[in-house]
């Protein structure tokens, strides 16, 4: 090969705006010039170590590899940013989770748990942003649809598989529970305050 | 006289609940309720069991402990005030309130001498509270994971030159007119909705039941509620017959224990 | 400084997805932490150097420094995208049409007819793909962005004005969607005409 592989791999990476798989990349080669799967993986291992000095990393998300800032570069980041971060609201982050922890699961069973009907409006927001999918229909009167959350979703929080999210909470032990719960839970406030994180463009 | 922080007005020590022998008079000042505001229920909490719990919490109460009665009468009166300060409710509200009603007159009937925790009506409310607990939780973590144009940023660089070889998967263009035909439908539809809540007000039910009524001198209990509307549409209606009991337009009359319900019209006067 | 300021600038520069003058760097600091001009073109140019050796490379254009794949990677590039024929997704065709029927329309109008957010991504892609771009600012809080589709736009679909579209199947009335939309643009009264026109499809 008359160049580095990791120099193509870079360029790759930089210029595909989403994650790619190892066979997405292998795929950008000519049939007689590729490289082995183990030679990119080889490759991506050395732009990892490269990444230790810059301001870019190499991570690894559920639909293949890609560069990103370093999240400690971040603050200065978002101050170019000229998008706010969208705050998802409490009823949204419900939803998302029941989905996240208990696919598939209808409209039906979120109702029931959440003891609130859930807007169309909403699961039409969470499909738009391609975190979930209708994976199927319940075999049941009315055949409801079944939503999962997709690779998208795992992408946009940085993870690989589902089973990397954050352990279910455990049912809260009832006897403790008056115990346990604090009057202010921390992290409402702390939600709150990322969320409403002052808009740094415009 | 107006409390500056709740905005509320405050007459004299008006006992809100009474909560583990202590007098409620004033909201929790935390629970900020602009006056006239339709918005600190639905935008606060996340639902009916959302509010519970912070009720709950906020008094300290056992969850395992509940005092049906007092949280019952508590919801309840919150529910009251909200009316007062003439806060539409969302269906999922008063549904929480009926469903803690019927708990409470489960409570004051007699039960058998043993009873074991599943005997105990309380624990279908209990597990409910657990298991959303649980969720909104869950939601909690969630929304503090690393999230993508929040918490870390994709790094890209512009493209080099290069020539694409087309390799779109073809867009006929009648699939661009049908995408805005369904994307304008769509936003007609939530107009209807609007629209559609507005008709599902309590007067208007009461109008057409009435109407109904005309025709009809008498009416199947069952057949006035239509499940395509929703659990909002159940309550408004319930709501509505309600009314016009109380307007003294309608009577319910149930001819045998456990038969049949009808409502009837009350003769005109001619 | 508690970070190599070469890291910084790599990820302002990356993240940044247009050209960045030293003015524009500068704003993403805090002012008390702010490195100098000079520390700043001295960083660029450590990062120009430093890019020998790697896929992309340091430009400096007209409006700013900006980084780009080195254009001997471009064959690859090119592979990466050609072998991935892109279905449009339904929330860009939909954001597509709401350009092509109601332009020059904002991206906050298009968000409020379709009810949800819509992503730079996405607007990226049909920028990207030649179909739409930037007119000018509407002259509101925000000056934010006006859309309108391009000459590749109709050179894709065949056609010689906007006009030519197809008329919209089973409309309600545009009209009412219009809310702050300016009467004045050319198609306005195509559209209109095309309002009234019955139902082509379903």
């Amino acid at each position: 090969m008359e160049m580095k592989l990791e120099q193509i791999l870079e360029a790759l990476l930089l210029s595909a705006s989403r994650p790619l798989s190892i066979n997405e990349i292998l795929a950008a080669f000519d049939k007689e010039k590729s490289p082995s799967k183990d030679e990119i993986r080889e490759s991506l291992k050395q732009i990892e170590v490269d990444c230790e000095t810059r301001g870019v990393e190499l991570k690894k998300v559920s639909s293949g590899y890609r560069m990103q800032v370093k999240q400690i570069h971040s603050s200065y980041v978002s101050k170019l940013w000229e998008e706010r971060p969208q705050r998802l609201s409490k009823a949204t982050l419900e939803t998302l989770a029941l989905i996240a922890y208990k696919q598939p699961i209808t409209r039906g069973e979120i109702e029931e748990i959440r003891g609130v009907s859930v807007g169309t409006q909403l699961m039409r927001g969470l499909m738009d942003r391609g975190w979930i999918k209708i994976v199927g229909q319940r075999d049941v009167p009315g055949r409801p649809s079944v939503y999962a959350t997709t690779k998208e979703f795992l992408d946009y929080f940085s993870l690989q598989h589902i089973r990397e999210l954050p352990e279910l909470p455990e049912l809260p032990d009832l006897k403790s529970l008056d115990y346990e719960l604090p009057l202010e839970e921390p992290e409402r406030e702390e939600n709150s305050k990322q969320d409403s994180q002052p808009n740094l463009t415009q | 006289m107006v409390d500056i922080k709740t905005g509320l007005p405050q007459q004299e020590e008006i006992v809100l609940a009474t909560v583990q022998g202590k007098d409620v008079t004033s909201m929790p000042e935390d629970l900020y309720v602009p006056p006239n505001s339709l918005k600190i229920l639905l935008d606060t909490f996340s639902g009916p069991l959302d509010f519970l719990l912070y009720l709950i919490r906020k008094q300290n109460l056992d969850v395992l402990d509940i005092d049906v009665f007092k949280i019952t009468e508590q919801y309840i009166s919150y529910i009251e005030l909200m009316k007062a300060f003439q806060i539409e409710l969302a269906g999922d509200y008063l549904v929480m309130a009926a469903y803690l009603a019927e708990l409470k007159s489960k409570m004051l009937l007699p039960r058998p001498e043993e009873q074991s925790d599943e005997d105990d009506p309380r624990a279908e409310l209990v597990r409910r509270l657990q298991e959303y607990e649980r969720f909104k939780e869950a939601a909690s973590q969630i929304n503090d994971m690393p999230r993508q144009n929040r918490d870390f940023f994709l790094a890209g660089a512009k493209l080099p030159e290069f020539e694409l070889k087309t390799s779109y998967v073809d867009v006929p263009l009648e699939e661009l007119s049908l995408a805005l035909a369904e994307v304008l439908r769509r936003a007609e539809n939530s107009k209807i909705h609007l629209i559609n809540f507005e008709q599902l007000s309590t007067r208007e039910r009461m109008t057409q039941i009435l109407e109904r009524m005309k025709n009809e001198s008498f009416i199947d209990f069952i057949s006035l509620f239509n499940p395509e509307e929703g659990r909002l549409g159940v309550v408004v209606t319930f709501l509505a017959i309600l009314e016009l009991i109380k307007d003294s337009l309608i009577e319910i009359v149930q001819t045998e224990e456990f038969g049949p319900i009808h409502i009837k019209g009350i003769s005109e006067v001619h």
